[in-house]
């Protein structure tokens, strides 16, 4: 039993890890800063949760499975929180949208001086 | 006085402190609760003084009662009382001074001033390094506060750089400082000083440890060729604060130094050149860069540089004599620093500017304070009869006993150079006509810390004069250069006991070891 | 006795302020006699011992303890030398005092006190030099020496501002000597190991010590020319004439230039046979005698003729104690006293004839009429005595000391050399004498000088007439001469002074002097077109002036070097001086303990290459985003790190301080430039040089300092028995509230005053303003309410977690990691969410009394410590029994770190990330910190708009400026986002 | 007593949920680890009926964490809009996605999610 | 050998800061200085020993000296404190400016 | 234990390559975003590196930093907009 609990969480802990670096991948990779935190908030958030319970099942105990289901629902929510918190943050100080199929947000905005902005407009399709 | 009295020292500041944040905006109950507890702190330290007075020894005490070399313990010994004595001196008279110009009307002040009071008598009572490590700390926090709080109005950049640069120096040298701590943890396994007797003079990687946190409070004492700091921070804040600074600040750094060399290095012959040395070339540099400045209060900065350079030549000779004029000298320079800081203190907070050159004839219209403050720069200067002499005397006296040429030659073409910069201060703002120079405007609650403010001459205008509250300080610590010039054998006593307890440390690691 | 005088002559000096406020300038008759009541005891005193059989040697001594620690007390002895010069200093003062009654200007009942400074000077000045000649202590002498300098300079001084840089040339000079005296002092204490000056001379360490000798009698006689005025510290004393003349008197006739003549004669029992001092006094001393003689002969101002003359006159008694044999210090002990007696009355003659005719410039003097005839009388007896014609005191000393140079020891030459010097410096005293007394008689016509009253001549006319009677009858001072001499030459001298010894050689050189000067006398308007236009090549006064500019200069340049306010070079010097020691010591350090076990593992290095690009990051991070989220990147590392090392407290307290000071930097990044400059290459090199240097340092010194010894006695000691002893099993923890818990009271303290310190830092004053991104505040999701709606939600749901989380760490810390300041940081990360999550800045306030809290922090945890002492002592932790459950007071002292760490963290929070007009309470019943001055009411109407006016003008004036280095910086400087859409 | 199936609908939708990230964490992938890109970004409006605050976050956060969409930001109606208290609609998401190819493709996807997800916590079921 | 590479960087990283012009930049220096600061601290303990030390252990030589930790959590939370002053020393004082170089005085002299 | 192992290391380049972001950008929002997976970087490399040692309070410094981590991640959100809500 230990041991399927050893593998399964050493296992576990590398998925955790490779998807951690997806999202890594993604930050060096992606054309702009909202894509970005598109892959940190989905894949960071996730990979941490595998790494964690991997981690738990190598050293299991009761109080430890209460932690880590306090700490994967606190992560969960503090990451995908904060992750919308430094999206929208982007994009109130201007941080360019790159070729872009659709911004009904830039649409929405009255009188937004953003229109300008070469980098906003919509990618030729 | 019984040794578990001693944690006393820290505890009843600190508590108080918390009690007048605890109380509020309550401006009477804070200075009576200041001096009540300055005064408290005196009378303790008396009571230490004549405990050893004659006889010597030390009392030790392990706070809290664990087993030898886990406790921190407290020492008393001669030395460690003097300090206590004169820095509670200290502080109430510059405490006074606060009151009187209307700087302490904050709640901040007197519960900073307490903070700072219990980290003084912490760091000068404790044996063991990291807890002084920590009282350092305790000195410094509330030192920043007193600094910055010194400028209330926005101050001038330079005022602002004064105080950035006050604050990152001081945290380098606890960094540094802690570092050492941990090296000699690292080295010799305890940073207990009774454990560490004499193991820098015996094993090298622990001397090495050991010199970098002499290195560290050198800094904080402003040794050459780390000493500009001092005179570019110091003068950037308000008379008061730069006085109690440099009473407390640099000379605790100062008692750290002579006892972590005493107890140690154990006195360790072997370093002894390089500290002669270093020291020469304090005293020059720190009295060639007050004769070019331009205001009263950093050419007392430099001073004091320059004055650091003598009192560490005490500890630099390592003899009996050394020890005694240094541990003398070191007493007497916090007196006189402050009576000078004060005096001019009182000028600069009444007129406006310590600039040289925009005051004159403040003889003829101030003769209190020019009589204090020209009593204190002969003192400084080290002419008798006031106490600065018999200090120079006895440093010359022990410097010659061991055949330091260079020092002595130094010593006394360096007291020249004092008394030629003294002479710049007296003739530009002492001397000359007495109806140029009035009362700034904002005077009453002026602020001190306006030093390089105004460039011309202050603009004239009938009115008050210094106040006998704000001229006080600066007479009370004048009078006691002179008296402990005339009555020099008391102190010279004292000094040799705590000297004797500095070259034979055996009773205080015996103190600790049974404590 | 000679205590008692000593404290008579203090004791005048006291009283003479308040008897000169009564009396106005008339004080001076009162304050005369206690000078002339102590030279009689003095007198009477030496005269007792001198009859006593028991003493060879006549002497007085009396002493008091001072510093016996030093071996220095209050040593006073009466010899015939301090008897000699005693009674010059007290007579000749007293004189003075009396002269200058009538001297000084009258004054009205209001500004009766005007004189009382001259007085207490004069009469201190009188007491310092009584003090100098008794002293036989060489401390209290050095203490005399420079009262002496202290009273000059100040009554130089006094003379108004013209007198200001002389009298500090004076007294630069003068005091220089003073620490060349001082020098001496010490060398011949430690090397006698007595401060006795009558021990130190009969010391026998003199006669087997050369070269200690030698340096000695350079020192003394160093210190004795800065004093006497001799070659080449001569400068000042014609410089001094500015002093009113009764200073000038008493100081060349009595007082300050004696007192180097004094110290050489005090020590030529001792030195007279060192070849150094016997030149070294020689040369200097007729240099200065024939190079003031002819100085005074240019001088127009009588004053300043004299002070020549002095000069001069010095210089030959110098020389004659350089020359040392008996008759030599004899000679020189009489000529002091003449040179007393007739300088003294020219003065004050001078000063008469000043006092009156309003000028003492010869030129001036020769256009009036002077109708002075006992001054006139006064003038030429006294010049005549100092020109050395027979039948005046003069004439005896003079002729005595030719006779002692013509019997000079040394190769055969030397008697011929010395000789024709003195007598050619006679011959120009001749001259100048001459000069003097036909200024002084001024001219027949023009305006009418009238004769002064007898009470302002009565006291030069003393001194001529005296000069006179010793010349007539000069076996008068035999008594005191022989006295003198004895004890200046350490042996019994008998001398028999006569007028007429017969036919000796000294009577033709005196003749021959008088003969030639008589020459000069008569062709003195030759004399003076040949010397007249002759200057010196050099001034000696410019050398001092010089050498005090240099010094000045020479300190504003070092003081330059570290004169910056800027940190950047203060912080690198320790570095480099780190780097340096570290070095050494590697370098000296040739045997280590070997290193324990393998410290390092192989992930150890994987962190350390995280920190590693951390730091480089940090180091090249332009943006001050990048700056924090790199230091976090350290930050993290190294919690991982001290994890990793076992830790769990620490890696915990890092990390969420870590956090904890990112969220305060971010509350402060408004506020700064959103970039870094860069740096240039020079500087970015210089600093990569000092920080490698640093950072090799600080790897070879842990390197060498740790890890190399076995487990400390301590950490055996927490680990075997800490568990027992506290009954807490998270040892850090027992550490941090049991053993060590000063340190942590120091250390909650620091973290208290850190939230006082910053309520002091915004007390009356502003963070610099706010400097908000461009927000496109039109945008749908721009609105703070309803997009913190996500934050709000969690933090709602946090919430309870975090306070319970808070709660656990507090309560279980003792056993398990936690603690108060780990649950206080996880309390304080509680409230920065709240602020963090509120909709407004308005909203964001946490209403607790933050310096309330800290005080009771501090408060909390000192008491506890005090309950200790039930158990015996400060910090005992006690365990009381509490319905059965054992508690301990540990548990109490870790709330009282948790409430300075929420005080803390509440006053920057709320200081820091409040808006402009915000009203929380620091404490109850304070005022806002920042929110008025002190000198306005709180919240008074007019201080806050005074304050908005301020704001106001600051944003106007930043944006009329574009030159201004913050705007060109910062792209968003002028936003104001009170401009742009306000909702 | 639809408080009774409440843990059994939260469970439901937790797996639904789960199989909708392991979906998209495919296309994510494939994208992240081929060589180019193609996505096509896009940010699109998105009515919800979400009443509670507790609601709305759920979904922002349940987007957010669904690999390829990312909540920007939220916008209220008007005060007026609000009055109604029944009102439902009167908060717009702002959605940014990387693979749905036009904004009507996420409203749907995110529709779904949010009929799921009310359906799930609210107590009384479904979105009505 | 870790630690002193580790406490090598810190200073290295933390004096080159502090030759910088900004303020924040010197601050940040010191929190790096802190960290080495306290690294030091952990070496001295010696880093061969790395358990958690809790409770009696019965096996003393694998259990982490819990002195230094007890100093370097002290040393934290001071060095957190002065952080927390010096940044808002960085902010007081002038307006939008941290720059530790300009000094108008120096200038007109 | 090798999956430690080779997680550690897979999250410590994870994090490297994060922190090139953060000095490359090109806007700040980049920066943020790098720094907010870093952050997540640091918790797992925390967890990890407790199992390794076998600490036993390995989930309790985790939930510490799951619950203040939030924190930076606002922060930055509020650096970016310089204070801005
Ligand atoms: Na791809
Ligand atoms: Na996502």
């Amino acid at each position: 039993m230990t041991e399927i609990l050893t593998v399964l969480g050493n296992v576990l802990i590398v998925a955790g890890a490779l998807v951690f670096a997806t999202a890594a991948l993604g930050v060096a990779r992606f054309r702009d800063a909202y894509m970005r935190v598109s892959a940190v908030g989905t894949a960071g958030g996730l990979g941490i949760v595998f790494v964690v319970t991997g981690a738990l099942l190598l050293q299991p105990s009761v109080s430890n499975v209460v932690k880590v289901v306090l700490i994967i629902t606190i992560h969960l929510i503090t990451s995908a929180v904060g992750t919308m918190a430094i999206a929208r943050a982007a994009y109130l100080t201007g941080t360019p949208l790159e070729r872009y199929a659709f911004d009904e947000l830039a649409a929405d905005s009255p009188t937004s001086d953003r229109d300008k902005e070469p980098a906003r407009k919509p990618a030729a399709e | 006085m019984s040794g578990a009295l001693l944690p006393l020292f820290v505890a009843l500041p600190l508590l108080l402190s918390a009690l007048l944040l605890i109380v509020g905006d309550r401006r009477v109950l804070h200075a009576v609760g200041l001096f009540g507890t300055l005064l408290l702190a005196i009378g303790g330290a008396l009571w230490l003084v004549t405990d050893f007075a004659g006889s010597g020894g030390a009392v030790a005490h392990g706070v809290a009662q664990w087993p030898v070399g886990i406790s921190i313990p407290f020492v008393a010994d001669m030395f460690a009382a003097l300090m206590l004595a004169v820095t509670a001196v200290l502080t109430l008279v510059c405490s006074w001074f606060a009151y009187a110009s209307g700087r302490a009307a904050t709640v901040y002040f007197a519960p900073l001033v307490l903070v700072l009071t219990a980290g003084v008598n912490g760091a000068l009572l404790t044996a063991d390094l990291f807890n002084l490590f920590v009282f350092i700390e305790v000195m410094l926090l509330p030192s920043y506060g007193l600094f910055v709080l010194a400028a209330r109005h926005k101050g001038t950049e330079r005022q602002v750089m004064g105080a950035r640069l006050y604050v990152t120096l001081n945290l380098l040298t606890s960094t540094i400082f802690l570092m050492g701590v941990g090296f000699i943890y690292g080295t010799a396994g305890t940073v207990n000083m009774a454990e560490l007797a004499g193991r820098a003079a015996t094993d090298g990687t622990v001397a090495i440890s050991a010199a970098v946190c002499l290195f560290a409070v050198a800094i904080k004492a402003a040794v050459v060729p780390i000493h500009g700091w001092l005179a570019v921070a110091y003068p950037a804040t308000s008379p008061a604060i730069t006085a109690l600074f440099s009473g407390l600040h640099t000379k605790v750094a100062i008692y750290a130094i002579y006892r972590i060399y005493a107890v140690v290095f154990d006195g360790d012959a072997h370093w002894l050149w390089i500290g002669v040395a270093l020291c020469c070339l304090t005293m020059v540099a720190g009295v060639l860069g007050a004769v070019g400045e331009k205001t009263t209060r950093s050419v007392l900065a430099f001073h004091m540089i320059s004055q650091i350079g003598y009192i560490l030549l005490g500890v630099a000779l390592f003899t009996l004599a050394g020890l005694a004029a240094g541990i003398f000298y070191l007493l007497h320079h916090m007196i006189v620093k402050a009576s000078l800081f004060l005096s001019t203190g009182a000028i600069e907070v009444r007129y406006g500017t310590g600039r040289i050159g925009a005051l004159s004839g403040m003889a003829k219209r101030e003769p209190v304070i020019a009589v204090a403050f020209f009593v204190a720069a002969l003192s400084l200067a080290g002419l008798p009869p006031f106490s600065g002499f018999v200090a120079k005397f006895s440093l010359i006296l022990a410097a010659v006993d061991t055949g330091h040429v260079i020092a002595v030659i130094v010593m006394l073409a360096v007291s020249l150079v004092t008394l030629l910069s003294m002479l710049k201060i007296w003739n530009g703002v002492f001397w000359g006509s007495a109806e140029a120079p009035a009362p700034h405007a904002p005077a009453p609650a002026g602020d001190g810390a306006v030093a390089t403010a105004s460039d011309g001459v202050v603009a004239t205008a009938s009115g008050r004069r210094i106040s006998a509250a704000l001229a006080g300080p600066a007479v009370v610590t004048a009078c006691l250069t002179l008296a402990l010039g005339l009555g020099a054998e008391v102190l010279m006593g004292v000094s040799t006991t705590a000297a004797e307890g500095l070259l034979d440390t055996s009773t205080y690691v015996k103190a600790v070891m049974d404590s | 006795m000679l205590l008692a005088c000593l404290a008579g002559a203090l004791l005048t000096c006291a009283l003479a302020p308040l008897l000169t406020r009564v009396l106005g300038r008339d004080a001076g008759w009162l304050l005369a006699v206690p000078l002339l009541g102590a030279a009689a005891l003095i007198a009477l005193g030496y005269d007792d011992a001198a009859h006593s059989p028991a003493e060879p040697t006549p002497a007085v001594v009396e002493s008091l303890p001072w510093i016996p620690s030093l071996d220095v007390g209050l040593a006073l002895r009466l010899d015939g030398l301090s008897l000699v010069f005693s009674l010059l200093v007290l007579v000749i003062g007293a004189a003075v005092l009396c002269y200058a009654t009538r001297y000084l200007e009258r004054t009205d009942r209001v500004d009766r006190g005007k004189h009382a400074g001259f007085y207490a000077l004069m009469t201190g000045f009188a007491a310092a030099m009584l003090a100098l000649v008794l002293a036989d202590d060489l401390v209290v002498f050095y203490v005399a020496w420079e009262a002496t300098t202290l009273c000059s300079f100040l009554l130089i001084a006094r003379s108004g501002d013209g007198a200001r840089e002389p009298a500090i040339r004076t007294l630069l000079v003068t005091v220089a000597g003073g620490l060349v005296l001082l020098a001496a002092v010490t060398v011949m204490i430690v090397a006698t190991g007595t401060t006795r000056i009558s021990a130190v001379l009969t010391h026998d360490v003199w006669g087997g010590q050369p070269g200690l000798t030698t340096l000695v009698a350079v020192l003394v006689a160093v210190a004795a020319f800065t004093k006497s005025a001799q070659f080449p510290f001569q400068a000042w004393l014609p410089d001094s004439m500015v002093a009113i003349t009764p200073v000038s008197a008493y100081l060349h006739a009595a007082a300050m230039v004696k007192a180097g003549i004094y110290l050489l004669l005090r020590f030529s029992p001792v030195f007279s046979g060192v070849p150094a001092w016997t030149v070294l006094l020689v040369t200097a001393g007729l240099v200065t005698a024939v190079f003031g003689a002819v100085a005074a002969l240019r001088r127009y101002d009588l004053k300043e003729l004299l002070a020549y003359s002095t000069m001069s006159q010095l210089g030959l008694l110098t020389a004659m104690i350089g020359v040392g044999t008996t008759a030599a210090l004899s000679a020189a002990v009489v000529h002091t006293v003449a040179h007393a007696l007739f300088k003294s009355a020219l003065f004050m003659g001078v000063g008469v004839i000043d006092h009156n005719a309003h000028t003492r410039d010869l030129r001036k003097l020769a256009r009036m009429n002077p109708r002075m005839p006992v001054t006139a009388a006064i003038m030429v007896l006294a010049a005549a005595s100092m020109a050395g014609i027979p039948l005046l005191l003069g004439f005896v000393s003079k002729e005595s000391m030719l006779a002692a140079f013509l019997d000079a020891p040394g190769p055969a030459w030397t008697p011929w050399l010395l000789t024709a010097t003195a007598a050619l410096a006679s011959v120009f005293t001749v001259a100048y004498s001459a000069r003097l007394v036909l200024g002084a008689l001024g001219g027949r016509r023009g305006t009418m000088v009238r004769e002064a009253p007898v009470t302002f001549w009565a006291a030069p006319a003393a001194g001529a007439l005296a000069g006179l009677v010793l010349g007539l009858a000069p076996f008068l001072l035999d008594g005191l001469a022989s006295a003198g001499a004895s004890a200046a030459a350490g042996s019994t001298v008998e001398k028999h002074l006569a007028v007429w010894h017969g036919p000796v050689p000294e009577l033709f050189v005196s003749l021959a002097v008088l003969a030639t000067g008589a020459v000069l006398v008569l062709a003195r308007r030759r004399v003076h077109a040949v010397l007249g236009p002759r200057a010196f090549p050099f001034s000696a006064l410019d050398g001092v002036d010089r050498a005090r500019e240099g010094t000045i200069r020479l300190g504003g340049v070092v003081g330059s070097w570290t004169n910056s306010p800027a940190p950047a070079r203060h912080l690198a010097i320790p570095a480099v001086c780190l780097s340096v020691v570290a070095l050494l010591a590697v370098w000296r350090t040739s045997e280590l303990p070997p290193v324990r076990i393998a410290a390092s593992e192989p992930l150890d290095w994987l962190l350390a290459l995280l920190i590693g690009c951390g730091v480089v990051a940090m180091m090249g991070a332009r943006s001050l985003i990048s700056a924090i989220v790199v230091t976090g990147v350290v930050g993290f590392s190294i919690t991982v790190w001290f994890f990793d090392l076992g830790a769990t407290d620490v890696a915990m307290t890092q990390l969420l301080v870590e956090i904890l000071t990112v969220c305060v930097m971010v509350l402060l990044l408004r506020r700064l430039p959103a970039r870094f400059s860069s740096p240039g290459a020079r500087r970015r090199v210089v600093a990569l040089l000092v920080a490698g240097a640093a950072g090799l340092a600080t790897t070879a010194g842990v390197w060498m300092l740790t890890g190399r010894r076995e487990a400390s006695p301590a950490s055996e000691y927490y680990l075997t028995h800490g568990y027992n002893e506290t009954g807490g099993s998270n040892l850090v923890n027992t550490i941090l509230v049991d053993f060590r818990a000063l340190d942590t009271l120091g250390e909650l303290t620091v973290l208290g005053v850190a939230g006082l310190t910053i309520a002091a830092l915004l007390h009356g004053r502003r963070p610099a303003a706010d400097d908000p991104a461009p927000i496109d505040e039109r945008s749908p999701v721009s609105d703070p309410g309803t997009n913190t709606v996500f934050v709000r939600t969690a933090a709602w749901l946090l919430g309870p977690v975090i306070v319970a989380m808070s709660v656990i760490l507090l309560l279980r810390g003792h056993y398990e990691p936690g603690g108060g300041f780990i649950s206080a940081l996880v309390g304080g990360a509680g409230f920065t969410l709240s602020y963090l999550a509120a909709p407004s800045d308005e909203r964001a306030r946490v209403r607790l009394p933050y310096l309330w809290l800290i005080g009771l922090g501090v408060a909390v945890g000192t008491v506890t410590g005090l309950l200790g002492y039930l158990d015996g002592s400060f910090l005992r932790p006690l365990h009381p029994s509490v319905l059965g459950f054992e508690l301990t007071t540990a548990l109490v002292f870790d709330v009282g770190v948790y409430l300075a760490v929420i005080g803390v963290i509440l006053a920057a929070f709320n200081l820091l990330g409040r808006p402009p007009s915000d009203t929380t309470k620091v404490l109850p019943g304070e005022p806002e910190p920042g929110a008025s001055g002190p000198d306005d009411p709180p919240g008074s109407d007019a201080a806050e708009g005074t304050r908005t006016e301020v704001r106001k003008r600051r944003r106007t004036a930043r944006r009329n400026t574009p030159a201004d280095p913050a705007t060109a910086r910062t792209p968003h400087a002028t936003h104001d986002p009170g401009e742009v859409n306000p909702r | 007593m639809s408080w009774l199936t409440w843990p059994f609908r939260v469970l439901g939708f937790l797996v639904w949920y789960a199989g909708q990230i392991v979906s998209s964490s495919t296309a994510v992938l494939r994208d992240n680890l081929t060589p180019g890109q193609n996505s096509t970004p896009g940010v699109a409006r998105v009515r919800t009926r979400c009443r509670s605050d507790l609601e709305v976050t759920l979904l922002a956060a349940l987007i957010t964490l669904t690999p390829g969409t990312l909540t920007l930001g939220m916008h209220d109606a008007p005060v007026a809009a609000q009055r109604r208290r029944d009102a439902e609609d009167i908060r717009t998401l702002y959605v940014h996605s990387l693979y749905s190819g036009d904004a009507d493709s996420v409203r749907d996807e995110v529709r779904e999610l949010e009929i799921r997800l009310l359906r799930a916590v609210r107590r009384s079921g479904g979105t009505s | 050998m870790s630690s002193a590479v580790i406490a090598g960087l810190l200073v290295f990283g933390a004096v080159y800061l502090f030759m910088q012009r900004e303020m924040l930049r010197v601050i940040l220096g010191f929190v790096l200085l802190g960290h080495a600061g306290n690294v030091v601290l952990m070496a001295a303990g010696g880093s061969a020993r790395r358990h958690e030390p809790f409770g009696a252990p019965g096996d003393l030589s694998t259990v982490a000296d819990p002195l230094p930790q007890a100093f370097v959590l002290t040393a934290i939370v001071i060095a957190f404190s002065i952080t927390i002053v010096m940044l808002v020393l960085a902010v007081t004082g002038r307006d939008e400016d941290d720059d530790t170089e300009a000094d108008p005085e120096e200038a007109r002299s | 234990m090798i999956g430690v192992t080779v997680g550690i290391v897979i999250l410590a380049v994870a994090c490297l390559a994060a922190a090139f972001r953060i000095l490359r950008g090109p806007t700040e929002a980049d920066r943020a975003v790098a720094g907010d997976l870093l952050l997540f970087g640091f918790v797992g490399l925390i967890a990890l590196f407790g199992v390794r040692v076998a600490n036993e309070y390995t989930f309790d410094i985790v939930l510490v930093a799951a619950l203040v981590g939030f924190l930076s991640a606002l922060s930055l959100a509020r650096a970016l907009t310089r204070g801005k809500r």
